[in-house]
């Protein structure tokens, strides 16, 4: 067991904490619509222009390649800046759509999608989960016809983040008639300017709108854009949700243990006091958390079930530390102001992605090998 | 649902008649527009003297039955300031003005609930209320609200705007230490409370008795079942609790005190934590401002604001509560 | 809503507190074996002569009677008094076994039994549970073949509680061959002292004997023991629980809400302290448990599952209760005392007699009308 | 289990030959006969001076491989004792008494843990041991067991005698209030509380997976999956937590003293948790004392009580821990 760094893994570091002193906007991101567009791609266009964009992708498609190693700097030393949240409009871009792209993409679609994902040029959205299918997302029926050289889509997605403001969309619908649950899928690209489109903007509790519902009305969509063959759509979304349950992760979960240290400097409570205990409990938490995070990254061979200890951990500790907030504040946490509006986002955590309950149902039966809850 | 199940012929029939006058003027859905509540409505069905007497302009209903309108109240998330109307209308009284009591009570002057924060005062549900009652650290405060003074502050989501306004000695109208009062304050604001905690589950039972997944309703997995169970035991604890305190206050017996401190204690982490775990069934849909259960979840934030209880360990525990035993004599 | 007690009320409660403040033993009851049984026995036998036992059986079966609000008084100033638990050895002759046969036996039954068990003179135990079926009862498999006047029973049952020193067990077995579930079952009087009874005791995790393993070999019990009509023991027994889960409870109830009490009298924590604020919590969550068990007693008309909710809320507070215990004793903690004794024991409070997690499908099913779990 | 994907060759190795050595001499099943543990074969296998350097006498591991063989050691429920003699060498040498500290590591000499409660030092398990190992509020001392002014103390349920003895300074052989030293000593009780939260998880998911209620293993009832789901979250956090806290002693990295702050507010908790839930998954039998889980839940809160931790909001957060950034120069 071994963690150490190179001078030039220091090197790396000071460059990165430098670079995003000079650089981290000092404006709170706005939460939805077109500001948070223009927000979000102008960050990312500024992080592209100094090398910063795509930093785990691979070389060959513009990204920097850096090992977990460095992406583990990398992370820390964002967090450490108060950097725009990873999980802005650009995040399904980033860490769903570009690296599934990179792994099953065709050579036209990696060459047109990846450099404007890169650059900051384009919104995507995710389009898997449907107003029957939440947990159980196999059982989705927004179907594509194949007529000729397109696929004729008909349906309705639901919680697609940023639907209001994307340029397309990672869309997973059921191309083969009549057939069942992971079968007869299909992962497409579809242009979000495409005739037949409806989205409806869906305002969190919040008050911030990232989610909509899209309806698809005979939409085209270029059987070119399938991503992976037809009909092999759930082995490339596995593909996609694998990534988000890693390497995105580690944003995240450094984000949240800077606020932890954010929130002892807020409170800063008496000794000895039920408030100093609470926090010194999460304090100790996030570090743990932050350990798994680097064991989770650091681990070889990954695993899909991996990253769920750490993901519901993670979810859970996020909602315990909003919580303290809310009492730390006070009467001002009635008020709208950063820690009361991420308090009420906090309680997507444990929804959002799969429920608390499904992540736990499938440590026990993948980590823990119990047996599988029958389902009729 | 047991709730009511001690409840009198009396009880129920004030029930029912405030159910209906809820149902038709307050339904839940109302809070997603944003804007504040009109308690016209509330007061010209008598809630803000209904334990008054008859010669006082009141209805001559004693705290108990208040208590169980405030938790309907609770149900059907109205604003904090029926609150401050019912504790202000005996607050003017006791203070001598009777007249702005009245008004109060036939709803012709409103009065909204303010919380101390530091130099300033809080008004989280203004509405168009004139006069605030301050919930300060064991004081309750009738202020006049300075329009000029006000200035808005946003709340999150869809609520409406909130008033903030300085904390000034020559806007104060009547003000109160009494213990009664106090206790009746703690009494009510639980009660409140403990309307969220069975409405957050009643919500969230009734979805997951509906929503299917897997091919079943939700309500058939075990973890779901679990959540719904452990909003029940907090709502039933409560529930208990507050019929406990209410009758013990309005028969002013010596653990009143001890009671209403216990009552106030539980209210809001089990009002937080049912309307919690109503969004975490609810799953994506709870998330959304277009579900209802954010609602409780908000309002109960406010309400758990309101008032200081006593410090419970600074109480005698009554080991045999329903009844002390009188001195031979 | 109405709770107010008559001048008679105040005498009775006088009466009750000061025949128990002259009355209650100082030592605290041995946990197991003889030295259990006799103390029960002779603390049982000091109430019968003062009038004080079967409070709650009917005038004519030899018991006090006593209303629903007397009841609550007692039980106030017995658990005031810090008298010996209810749940000792004669627990089960007390508040199931009398119980039932006054609801269900025969004339000749109760002639024999209720005298005993009221004077202090015979212990019962319960024959329920088998290995196989704890939560799940009715898959039990003891069975009993009728042959002439007597069945001749065989199997074996577990977590029969002070089985080693009863003179009878109330026990269920299966009496029509082929019986499924429910049916086929009825509830015998077995004589302890039977030929072909084995009696295991099992340690519990306190260190004390409650619970045994009783083996039946060809034992043979006359018809007449059957109570209620032979085939119908389900009927007999849910009467037994429902017993069980309202009056029996109050006891156990009362005692806890005095023993937060004596923890907080023991600890005596700085205000504001994290330990005041536990105890401050746990004392709340004691009145709110008292004032559920005061309604539960008080509700008309009473339902099996009426008594799921407080028995919870009873049950894991008393775990949190002895685990502040062991906070605030400290090292002492680790070694035998009151407190550490009843912190072991407390652990059997989600377990015996329906676990937590049935206890929270009951309420989820019965209570709030969510779909049964479908067992296969 | 994938507590170890991170663990080398070398780690693989000494975890290996410990599992066997703790299989043959320590099953967890000896507990019930409720006798002392005899340390001699932990002593034989170089435990106690698994990270001294051979010069020393050890066997040149560091504390990473020490910290997992204490967690084995937690796995198998071994004596307090294995602590004290841990650190007891250590102390020892650290004051000059190198000859202690040889007799200790091989076994010739045994050391027991103390507790200071009030004028008295608890033993919890003295075994047979002459010399205690005191820890106090933020020291370690190592002090003589007078024989004559020992007296026996019950422990709950099936647990061999504790022994008490007044607190005296005419017994103390050494004492040490450094930094490092108490910092081993929170990692290594942290490693041993670490391996009863593991084992206490294995018991129950092994337990789920056979035992047969409703037709199936209760292992299929999501009620059990979740509490199994939970025994795993804190065991992984903790083991992770405890590979920092290691690596970063081991290392001297600045941020040790905070990562073993945080491993050691964590660990009686999860401990206990875990041992809690093994219990209840068990069901009957696990209240019983002839399942093991209860001795994970016992030795759970002996070794909860060694040792003091720095309060972690005394120490500074590392935003990079895994490293420092050396100034330019």
């Amino acid at each position: 067991m071994q963690i150490s760094f190179s001078p030039q893994d220091h090197a790396f570091r000071r460059t990165a904490r430098e670079w995003l002193l000079a650089n981290v906007p000092r404006d709170r991101a706005p939460h939805s619509g077109r500001p948070a567009r223009d927000f979000a791609l102008a960050w990312l266009a500024r992080c592209h222009a100094a090398g910063w964009s795509g930093i785990s992708w691979p070389d060959e498609y513009g990204g920097r390649g850096l090992s977990q190693e460095r992406l583990i700097i990398w992370y820390e030393e964002y967090a450490r800046a108060r950097a725009p949240s990873v999980l802005d409009c650009t995040f399904v871009a980033l860490n769903h759509a570009g690296p599934t792209l990179i792994a099953c993409g065709s050579d036209e679609q990696k060459a047109f999608h990846l450099p404007r994902i890169l650059a900051g040029q384009s919104i995507w959205c995710q389009g898997f989960s449907e107003p029957g299918s939440g947990s159980d997302l196999a059982s989705l029926g927004t179907n594509g016809r194949v007529e000729d050289d397109h696929l004729v889509v008909n349906g309705h997605k639901i919680w697609t983040s940023f639907a209001d403001i994307a340029d397309y969309q990672e869309l997973l619908i059921r191309t083969e008639p009549g057939s069942k649950r992971h079968q007869g899928l299909s992962w497409v690209i579809c242009d979000m300017k495409s005739e037949g489109i409806t989205v409806r903007p869906i305002e969190n509790m919040a008050g911030a709108v990232h989610f909509a519902e899209v309806f698809y009305d005979n939409v085209r969509i270029p059987l070119s854009n399938v991503v992976g063959d037809l009909h092999d759509g759930w082995r490339v979304a596995m593909n996609t949700l694998a990534f988000e349950r890693k390497i995105a992760a580690i944003g995240l979960q450094l984000e949240l243990s800077v606020k932890v240290e954010d929130l002892i400097d807020l409170a800063s409570p008496p000794r000895g006091s039920s408030m100093a205990d609470r926090l010194a409990t999460l304090r100790a938490e996030a570090a743990a958390m932050r350990a798994m995070t680097y064991r989770t990254m650091l681990r070889d061979p990954a695993t899909s079930s991996d990253g769920s200890l750490v993901r519901l951990c993670f979810a859970e500790l996020a909602q315990r530390v909003h919580r303290a907030a809310m009492d730390i504040l006070g009467p001002d946490a009635l008020v709208e102001g950063s820690w009361t509006h991420d308090y009420l986002e906090s309680y997507s955590e444990t929804i959002a992605g799969g429920t608390a309950e499904i992540q736990r149902n499938i440590i026990a039966e993948r980590i823990l090998g119990l047996p599988r809850t029958r389902h009729p | 649902m047991t709730c009511d199940l001690n409840h009198g012929e009396e009880q129920r029939q004030i029930i029912d008649a405030a159910v209906g006058m809820l149902r038709a003027h307050y339904p839940v859905a109302r809070r997603r527009k944003g804007k504040p509540d009109d308690l016209s409505e509330a007061a010209a069905f008598g809630t803000f003297g209904l334990a008054l007497t008859e010669e006082e302009g009141g209805a001559g209903f004693s705290l108990v039955e208040e208590a169980l309108v405030h938790v309907l109240f609770g149900r059907h998330v109205i604003s904090s300031g029926s609150l401050a109307m019912a504790l202000g209308a005996r607050l003017a009284r006791a203070a001598g003005q009777g007249d702005l009591a009245d008004q109060i009570i036939a709803g012709e002057t409103f009065v909204c609930a303010g919380i101390q924060s530091g130099d300033t005062v809080l008004l989280p549900e203004p509405g168009e209320a004139e006069i605030a009652l301050v919930f300060g650290a064991r004081e309750l405060e009738l202020c006049a609200i300075d329009a000029v003074a006000v200035r808005k502050e946003a709340t999150p989501g869809q609520g409406a705007a909130a008033h903030r306004m300085p904390r000034r000695a020559d806007g104060m109208i009547a003000g109160s230490a009494e213990q009664p009062l106090l206790a009746i304050a703690d009494l009510l604001v639980s009660a409140q409370l403990l309307g969220i905690a069975e409405a957050a589950r009643d919500l969230a039972v009734t979805y997951a008795q509906v929503r299917q997944q897997f091919g079943q309703p939700i309500g058939g997995f075990q973890a779901i079942k679990h959540h719904c169970a452990n909003m029940a035991i907090g709502a039933e604890m409560l529930s208990c609790q507050l019929d406990m305190a209410a009758i013990a206050l309005r028969d002013e017996r010596e653990d009143a005190g001890f009671q209403v401190a216990a009552l106030r204690r539980l209210a809001p982490g089990i009002a937080l934590t049912n309307a919690r775990l109503s969004i975490q069934v609810h799953g994506g849909i709870g998330f959304s401002a277009e579900a209802d259960a954010h609602h409780y979840l908000k309002h109960a934030h406010v309400l758990s604001r309101l008032g200081a209880a006593a410090d419970i360990l600074d109480l005698p525990a009554p080991l045999a509560p329903l009844s002390v035993v009188p001195e031979r004599n």
